[in-house]
């Protein structure tokens, strides 16, 4: 078990520092120089060159990838050019934002999905079973930029009933800022003004993202469940006299479950990337709009940083899940054991 | 006679990569050898090693351990283009029908594939010899256009059977070509074997767990349990006259429909399940399931010895401790100790 | 809603908020509103200059002399003197970023008493007071506090100031907080906002939207067709106002084929279909007719000549360069849709004369860098100015060697030297017509397509009022000076 | 009498109109006896046996009547079949690996069939499945109600199956091929067990099955199908020694393997059982039957008493010749 | 006409219904835009017409035009050469070399598969968007980064899709009977594997179209992809912001126009899993 968590943790990491790699070599072959930004408009060209030498961008390619590496392995991410930081502590800043809202989205999306696709395989060819399906093929097939934009327009804009972007009602005050999650953070402070206002926040974001997974999750789901409906242990239950409920619940849920995880492990990839558009569109203060934005001035740090944490990320759902299906499933040898 | 297959001492041991490496000895050090014209019969339980045996003799395996020579000849060794002459005289026939022919070719595509694989062309002969082929396992008038799915199951296994013949082969390895069949469709395709080799001279090896069919079909039987085998010989004397518990056992289970009708024989039930590979008993491998079983036979192994002309076995017992009861196994199947 | 607090929407968050540093709109919203210049300038008439944290000032030669105000002190208490100022024009010096670009002609800044400071120029100036308008004072004490940096870690993220509004917070990524400081020596209208909080939208779209839903007071870069809609719904009105800006202007590349031949940058400005451009600005805009506008004090635009699309000269251009066919790229700084608007209007107006433009729309940095590495041929900016009387400013960064928007690689040394001539001649007149040279040198050259020059628009909501436009800054956000109508 | 089946049918709606897989069939099933379905795949053996339980495919279009201990079980809410379910009559199937459910213990899954009807709380019922399992002859019970069905033999899993399906008492048992996919040896242990408990628990078996020398072991009565419709049904012992349709007959004749001399051809039905769809007009075996006559192949045969049996065929076979035939 | 086949059928034509006839008619007209753009669209897309600057929907521009009075239908029209083109290029190509890579991978086992593999780890983990933002930065804006982008990101799906398939199939009997047989690992895998792949392909890929066209609007949105004035569908989204409370119908066509071939794509993938019979 432990030689098994070992080894995955040794793979990830080794996945990490190729990821760094490759993210620090295809941004620096950009043509830009992000001193020039720093410096400012109206800066001698001295001046920039002072800078440049500052922060090193001088200093040959392979002098650099050391120096970052070398950061990088005493878990130093750089610094942000762009916001004159290190860019630890601004991830440490913006992460828990993103984290909140893929947490949100994902719980809505596990739950919704589920839901769905057991409302859709409970009678599959039904009326609903049609419904979901004709639902979900739209979704995936809705871009989620534009989505973001027209639940803006709908929920902002027309209707006045939910705010526009960010994580906070503008004038009231946040709660104060314990583990970055508002949601926890507002319970924390005991203000459950403050909680419905982050909920209000986290509706339309959450909602973008969630409405694209969702479609395929749901169409995943509902196949995985139909799946087992023909699966011979159901046969069985029915022989038992086991109503359709605890069939359904007790015996092909847990079946289902495995390939919906897989799904999910997906999903959450996808999730990652969407996390960016959702981001900027919402100006949601998360590590996506944080890294969309440095690449614009073309501040390198957090760009690779995100391309680490996101790959971390992923790395770490991969890991859950490979501990996770021993034990929804007992025929996958519990790993190592 | 000479050995026209032959397989010395053959082991194959697969690992097992999932959880921790566990090594599954399928087929643990058989000899056996098939004659010219000769139908040997293997039988045993399900996951006793029999297919694995039959990949190996195919070649489709390589043995881990251990000589296969094909008319005299070393084969062990051959790469995929040195093995195509040998195996156009060695053909095989496998258990399910239908998943042994590719659904996507049409039966006319199925057909010439040996032809085309050894480079035989027959060009405007084709279709005549396709035909030929297929009227020979009964199957006139057969539509070559269709896909395998719009047959039924002894159908293909005829097909399966004609395209096994096309290259006219000295030796066919038929993994359990019946079992898959309705018990009714069995009879056909057991015919259609004893007609092939009535006709063709040809060698079988043919690989099943229904004693009934091996006893009918073979002139020698092998019986395996847990990877090796523990009794081979004649298969008119096994059957009259098994010699291993195991064997007699596994006669006892399944009397004959006559025997059956009476009711009132009594057969060797045996205890336990069938063992796991992985994890093999010491001694003899039998032992724990055997109703003979002794101090000696938790301890040591016995060997694969000649009892009688042309009878081996392994058992501590044979044959003094285990005639007897041979004898009465082989009469109370045939319902003729009882009432 | 708290009628107290005035929600700003900035276009971006800051990247530094020291005011040696700031740059752009958004980091001006801080530094001008936390901290005070020593002289003003009036919005409405900027050859007028106003007292501020100086009371008066004089120039003999090349020393200038300003009585600072008393009884001013910084919102952590301690006093604002002499030292102050003398500190923060040795920094800003030093540092070379940011505003300083303006104020590069000091020498020495000469603490005479605690009110008195003496400022030495490398020449004559007349206009050093007015560049002074833009320059925040900050503490010396702040500065001697962190010396080992010149402060610069502390200055980029905290800030202290003698200004009408305070710094309270910075919740990165999402706003910075400021509350008025009512110990402030100016005077405040009737119903000033006590707390502002400079939201950081980044998305123009947002900006608009949200200013129309009445999440935020106030909104910059507001998307001009948006702020003309909104202006006009009920609950808002326009503010309209003058400013620096030629705004887009396309910078041709000098050093790159074809753009470095001059008939061929000629066939474009001619080919350039300028009244697309106005339409595209509904109107609220004219053409350029040179780098300076036409109200600036002393703009010799008045009478110079209207600069007009006219195909049959482009084409005749054109063939005096011996280019037909020829095609170029350009580089365009994404975010910005006047500026995509320009570049798709120089696109189908070169086609006519048969030239083929390539758009690529990229980040600022990357699309400066572009034309900069001659990459690209051409790129789109405004050209401005933040100095309110000094018109070599309008050269400074955008025709003189090195500056850092000229990106199109420009050099006249006649230009050099007139620029350089400038600030020392006194006489208003005399500099019209150095300045009248100046700009025929840039016109002549066809350096640069003024493609429009644009009216600010901002709408205001009714609630809120004393909005004024600073004709310098494009947007800008004079917060002591609104007050809510409720 | 403990069921009563008159007039089945079970169709499936095709482009073409509805067709039956079962044709109206007509038996009974005595208190206490061991009767016997048996046929060629796709006959309707195992359509018929999950319909008395009400398991048909959702697919299909059930009539007639199946009246078990005198109620009505044929198109009634599900909601009231699941009481007689798993309750009344249990069931195990061909495959014991697949019928189980692979995420759940066995003990659980045992105890499930007593939760369901009321019969136990949670503890008792797991106590009581620990008993089942021990009372199926499985050694070291405990230790396998924890298992997981992958974790035990196959033998194992289906003593864990028939567990299950007796475990809440039912009088009837329906078991589709229960041994069709074990091997020799388990089949052997699999029947002596069903013969014990069949004993102690004083039960009444259906059972399905394509393997003759089963029938011949246990059954009371035979049940033979062809083509969704019944070819025969007597009692075991006139069937299994005199078959009088040549279709029992055949089935019985291609079983003797090791009757038939070694290397000699054995009697083997000649053809292919037809599938729904393309079954034959009138007698439904008539192209396969080596006594065809005219009137097979026009006229469909009523079901008739036969000699102890009752029989659907125009041209029984006498029972000398027939004994002669299956060698009793 | 045998019984299972006839089955088949019988299920596949029930909850398809009208909408995937419908699909295939949106995925003609789309083909038409593509091929026939001047045949289809009635103004000129690139070419300023400020006169009808931001005019709403009417009959002589059935989607309204934008802040050029460019005609948002022609534009739309125009685009689908660039949206649904590189969307399809970039399946199209994972596809190839995800199949030809995973076969390899998959005949070959042992430690070549596992290191193929691993690679192909790397690449899932990968950030679909960062990498987007990183190619686009290094080789520069368009289209052509776009697609390259996604397609280093997309193939690995296909390559394991395709190993497993192959490990899978390689196990099937009737391979084992073609190895018996003597037929080569290329015949083999030519004749006997690739066409089970390729259903499994054929409906990835029909489906990845959609979700491919979703993500290279995507990007040109975030300013990666196409440059103005390309009629590219993510690109006018992007553009129409800038006029979002004025003129709603610039974001509302080309939105729109996304969302029904994305749908069109999904839903015949979808009937051509339920044909596989799944
Ligand atoms: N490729 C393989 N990898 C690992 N183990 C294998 C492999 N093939 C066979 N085995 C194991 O080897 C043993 C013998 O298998 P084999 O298929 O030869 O048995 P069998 O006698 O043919 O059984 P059956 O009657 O069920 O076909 C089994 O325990 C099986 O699990
Ligand atoms: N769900 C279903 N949908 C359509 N046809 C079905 C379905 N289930 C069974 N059938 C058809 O009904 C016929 C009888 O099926 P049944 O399962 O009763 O046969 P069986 O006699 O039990 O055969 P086997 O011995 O193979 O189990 C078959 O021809 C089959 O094609
Ligand atoms: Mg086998
Ligand atoms: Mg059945």
């Amino acid at each position: 078990m432990m030689n098994f968590l070992m080894k995955r943790l040794a793979w990830g990491v080794l996945v990490l520092l190729a990821v760094a790699v490759i993210t620090f070599f295809l941004s620096r072959v950009v043509p830009a120089d992000p001193a020039a930004f720093l410096a400012g408009q109206n800066a001698s060209e001295a001046t920039v060159q002072r800078i440049r030498t500052e922060h090193g961008l001088d200093r040959p390619m392979a002098e650099q990838f050391v120096s970052y590496m070398a950061g990088l392995v005493r878990g130093d991410l750089g610094d942000s050019i762009r916001t004159r930081r290190s860019v630890s502590a601004d991830l440490a800043q913006y992460l828990p934002a993103t984290i909140e809202l893929l947490l949100v989205s994902f719980v809505i999306y596990l739950g919704a999905s589920f839901s769905l696709a057991v409302l859709a395989a409970k009678k599959p060819g039904g009326m609903v079973d049609g419904f979901i399906r004709l639902m979900t093929m739209i979704g995936t097939g809705i871009p989620v930029f534009w989505l973001g934009m027209t639940l803006q327009f709908f929920f902002f804009y027309k209707l006045h009933w939910l705010p526009l972007g960010a994580r906070f009602p503008i004038r009231e005050s946040a709660p104060p800022v314990v583990t970055g999650l508002m949601l926890v953070d507002s319970l924390l402070a005991g203000s459950l003004s403050a909680f419905a206002g982050s909920v209000k926040h986290l509706v339309l974001p959450s909602l973008t993202i969630v409405v694209n997974l969702l479609a395929v999750g749901t169409r995943l789901s509902r196949a995985a469940l139909i799946q087992e409906q023909s699966r011979l242990y159901v046969r069985t239950a029915r022989g038992k006299g086991l109503g359709p409920r605890t069939i359904l619940y007790k015996h092909m849920l847990r079946n289902a479950l495995s390939p919906i995880l897989t799904a999910t492990t997906m999903q959450f990839g996808y999730m990652i990337s969407w996390v960016i558009l959702v981001e900027v569109i919402f100006d949601w203060p998360g590590i996506g709009l944080y890294a969309y934005q440095s690449f614009q001035v073309f501040d390198y740090s957090p760009v690779i940083a995100l391309a680490i944490v996101s790959t971390a990320g992923f790395v770490i759902i991969n890991l859950v899940m490979d501990l996770l299906y021993p034990i929804i499933d007992p025929r996958v040898q519990s790993v190592g054991s | 006679m000479a050995a026209l297959l032959e397989l010395e001492n053959i082991t194959k041991t697969f690992t097992q990569k999932r959880g921790g490496k566990r090594d599954v000895q399928a087929v643990a050090g058989v000899s056996l050898a098939v004659s010219k014209g000769e139908t040997v019969g293997l039988v045993g339980e399900s996951g006793c090693g029999k297919s694995t045996l039959a990949r190996l003799a195919l070649k489709l395996l390589n043995p881990t351990a251990g000589r296969i020579l094909f008319d005299g000849a070393d084969i062990t060794g051959m790469s995929g283009r040195q093995m195509l002459p040998v195996r156009r005289r060695l053909q095989a026939v496998f258990q399910d029908p239908l998943a042994s022919l590719n659904s996507r070719m049409t039966i006319a595509e199925i057909m010439r594939e040996p032809f085309d694989t050894h480079g035989i062309r027959l060009g405007t002969g084709l279709p005549a010899r396709i035909r030929e082929l297929l009227s020979f396992v009964g199957m006139e008038n057969t539509d070559i256009q269709k896909l395998p799915p719009q047959f039924s199951g002894g159908q293909l296994q005829r097909i399966a059977i004609a395209r096994a013949l096309a290259l006219e082969p000295d030796i066919i390895v038929a993994d359990e070509p019946t079992s898959a069949l309705d018990p009714s469709i069995q009879a056909q395709i057991v015919n259609l074997l004893l007609f092939i080799q009535r006709k063709r001279k040809i060698s079988y090896l043919i690989i099943s767990h229904d004693l009934d069919v091996i006893g009918h079909v073979a002139d020698r039987i092998a019986v395996m349990y847990l990877g090796t085998v523990i009794e081979q010989g004649p298969a008119d004397q096994i059957m009259a006259r098994p010699l291993h518990p195991y064997t007699q056992a596994l006669l006892s289970a399944a009397p004959t429909l006559a025997a059956r009708r009476q009711r009132g024989w009594k057969r060797i039930v045996l205890q336990g399940d069938p063992p796991n590979p992985a994890n093999v008993p010491s001694g003899c491998r039998f032992h724990p399931r055997c109703h003979l079983a002794r101090d000696i036979c938790r301890l040591i192994t016995p060997p694969l010895r000649a009892v009688e002309d042309g009878r081996l076995v392994a058992c501590h017992l044979a044959p003094d401790g285990t005639a007897a009861i041979g004898v009465e196994i082989g009469r109370a199947r045939k319902g003729e100790a009882a009432a | 809603q708290d009628p107290a607090t005035f929600v700003y929407a900035d276009a971006g968050e800051p990247s530094t908020i020291d005011p040696a540093k700031a740059n752009v709109n958004w980091e001006f919203t801080v530094t001008r509103n936390v901290y005070d210049r020593l002289v003003d300038f009036d919005l409405d008439d900027p050859s007028k200059l106003l007292p501020a944290l100086a009371t008066q000032w004089k120039q003999e030669g090349t020393a200038w002399t300003f009585t600072l105000r008393e009884g001013v002190t910084f919102h952590d208490g301690s006093p604002f003197d002499a030292n102050d100022v003398k500190a923060t024009l040795d920094r800003l010096l030093k540092i070379g970023q940011g505003q300083a670009y303006l104020v590069d002609d000091i020498a020495s800044v000469t603490v005479v008493d605690p009110k008195t400071v003496r400022i030495e120029t490398k020449a004559p100036t007349v206009f050093l007071a007015s560049n002074l308008s833009r320059i925040e004072m900050i503490a010396d004490e702040d500065v001697a506090k962190h010396k080992d940096d010149l402060g610069e870690a502390w200055f980029s993220e905290n800030a202290n100031g003698t200004g009408p509004y305070a710094f309270v917070a910075w919740t990165r990524g999402t706003q910075i907080e400021l509350k008025r400081n009512d110990k402030w020596w100016g005077k405040f209208p009737a119903k000033p906002f006590d707390r502002v909080l400079d939201r950081f939208v980044a998305d123009g779209a947002n900006r608009a939207r949200g200013l129309e839903g009445g999440e935020f007071d106030l909104a910059n870069f507001v998307p001009l067709d948006e702020a003309l809609r909104i202006g006009g719904t009920s609950g808002f009105h326009m503010i309209e106002g003058n400013n620096l800006w030629a705004w887009p202007a396309i910078y041709l590349n000098m050093d790159l084929a074809p753009t470095n031949n001059k008939d061929f940058r000629n066939a474009l400005v001619k080919a350039f279909d300028y009244s697309a451009m106005v339409q595209s600005f509904q109107g609220r805009a004219e053409v350029g007719r040179g780098p300076i506008p036409a109200w600036f004090p002393g703009s010799p635009e008045k009478g110079a000549p209207e600069i007009k699309t006219d195909l049959d000269a482009a084409k005749a251009a054109l063939a005096a360069s011996g280019l037909a066919n020829a095609t170029m790229k350009c580089s365009v700084p994404a975010g910005f849709p006047e500026f995509r608007f320009a570049a798709t209007v120089l696109q189908s107006s070169a086609a006519q004369i048969g030239v083929t433009v390539e758009i690529e729309e990229a980040p600022f940095v990357e699309a400066i860098t572009a034309i900069k590495t001659d990459k690209s041929n051409c790129f789109i900016l405004g050209n401005a100015n933040l100095s309110p009387q000094d018109a070599t400013k309008f050269f400074s960064a955008h025709y003189l060697k090195g500056g850092f928007y000229n990106s199109g690689k420009f050099f006249d040394q006649r230009l050099q030297d007139l620029v350089a001539k400038l600030p020392t001649v006194e006489d208003p007149a005399e500099r019209a017509v150095l300045l009248k040279q100046a700009a025929e040198i840039v016109v002549d050259a066809h350096a640069i397509i003024w493609t429009a020059r644009p009216k600010t628009v901002v709408p205001e909501p009714d609630r809120i009022g004393g909005y004024r436009i600073d004709p310098a800054e494009y947007i800008n956000a004079r917060f002591w000076e609104l007050y809510s109508k409720e | 009498m403990i069921l009563s089946v008159r007039d089945l049918a079970i169709g499936f709606r095709r482009p073409g109109g509805e067709l039956n897989a079962v044709d109206r069939i007509s038996f009974d099933v005595e208190q206490g006896e061991t009767f016997v379905i048996i046929g060629e795949s796709g006959s309707g053996k195992s359509l018929t046996g999950m319909s008395i339980a009400g398991l048909q495919p959702q697919t299909s279009f059930v009539s007639g009547s199946i009246r078990f201990k005198d109620r009505e079980l044929l198109n009634r809410p599900d909601a009231e079949l699941r009481k007689t379910r798993g309750r009344e009559i249990g069931l195990i199937y061909q495959d014991p690996l697949g019928s189980l459910n692979p995420v759940w213990p066995i003990g659980n899954q045992i105890a499930e069939a007593l939760t369901a009807h009321g019969l136990a709380n949670r503890a008792d019922a797991a106590k009581r499945a620990v008993e089942m399992l021990d009372r199926v002859r499985i050694p070291d019970p405990v230790r396998v109600a924890s298992a997981y069905p992958h974790e035990i033999s196959g033998g194992m899993r289906q003593r864990a199956m028939i567990a299950m399906a007796l475990a809440a008492g039912p009088s009837l048992l329906i078991a589709d091929e229960p041994t069709t996919a074990l091997d020799v040896t388990i089949k052997a242990q699999m029947l002596e067990l069903l013969a014990e408990l069949k004993r102690e628990m004083d039960l009444t078996i259906i059972l399905i099955t394509h393997d003759m020398g089963v029938v011949a072991e246990v059954a009371n009565r035979i049940l033979v199908m062809y083509a969704g419709r019944i070819a025969e049904i007597g009692p075991a012992d006139s069937i299994m020694r005199r078959p009088a349709h040549p279709y029992t007959a055949a089935l019985m004749a291609s079983a003797m393997i090791s009757e038939t001399t070694p290397k000699h051809d054995l009697n083997a039905i000649v053809g292919v059982a037809p599938g729904l769809g393309a079954f034959p007009s009138a007698c439904r075996f008539h192209p396969r039957c080596p006594m065809v006559q005219d009137g097979c192949r026009t006229t469909e045969p009523p079901k008739r008493p036969f000699g102890g049996v009752q029989l659907a065929c125009h041209h029984p076979i006498a029972s000398a010749d027939a004994a002669s035939l299956v060698g009793a | 006409m045998s019984v299972s086949t006839e089955f088949k059928r019988h299920r596949l034509a029930r909850p398809k219904g009208i909408l995937t006839p419908l699909a295939l008619l949106v995925v003609v007209v789309l083909a038409a835009f593509t091929l026939l753009p001047g045949l289809i669209a009635p103004h000129d897309p690139v070419a300023l017409a400020m006169a009808d600057r931001l005019k709403p929907p009417s009959l002589a521009h059935w989607f309204g035009t934008d802040e050029g009075g460019r005609d948002i239908f022609s534009r739309v029209v125009y685009g689908t050469r660039y949206s649904l083109g590189v969307a399809v290029a970039i399946v199209f190509a994972s596809a190839l070399f995800g199949v030809v890579y995973g076969a390899v991978s998959g005949m070959a086992r042992g430690w070549v598969d596992n290191l193929l593999m691993r690679i192909v780890d790397l690449f899932f983990g990968f950030p679909a968007l960062v990498l987007a933002l990183a190619v686009a930065a290094s080789i520069g804006r368009g289209l052509d980064s776009v697609a390259l982008s996604l397609a280093i990101i997309w193939w690995p799906g296909y390559a394991r899709l395709v190993r497993g398939e192959v490990l899978r199939l390689r196990e099937r009997p009737h391979v084992e009977a073609a190895r018996a047989l003597g037929v080569s690992d290329l015949t083999i895998l030519r004749r006997h594997i690739i066409p089970f792949v390729a259903q499994e392909v054929n409906v990835r890929v029909t489906t990845d179209i959609g979700y491919a066209l979703v993500a290279v609007t995507a990007l040109s949105f975030l300013g990666l992809g196409a440059n103005s004035p390309t009629p590219e569908w993510g690109l006018l989204i992007r553009d129409s912001r800038s006029y979002f409370g004025s003129a709603w119908w610039y974001l509302v066509f080309p939105g729109t126009m996304i969302m029904i071939t994305a749908t069109a794509f999904s839903l015949i993938g979808d009937a051509l899993a339920s044909r596989r019979g799944v």
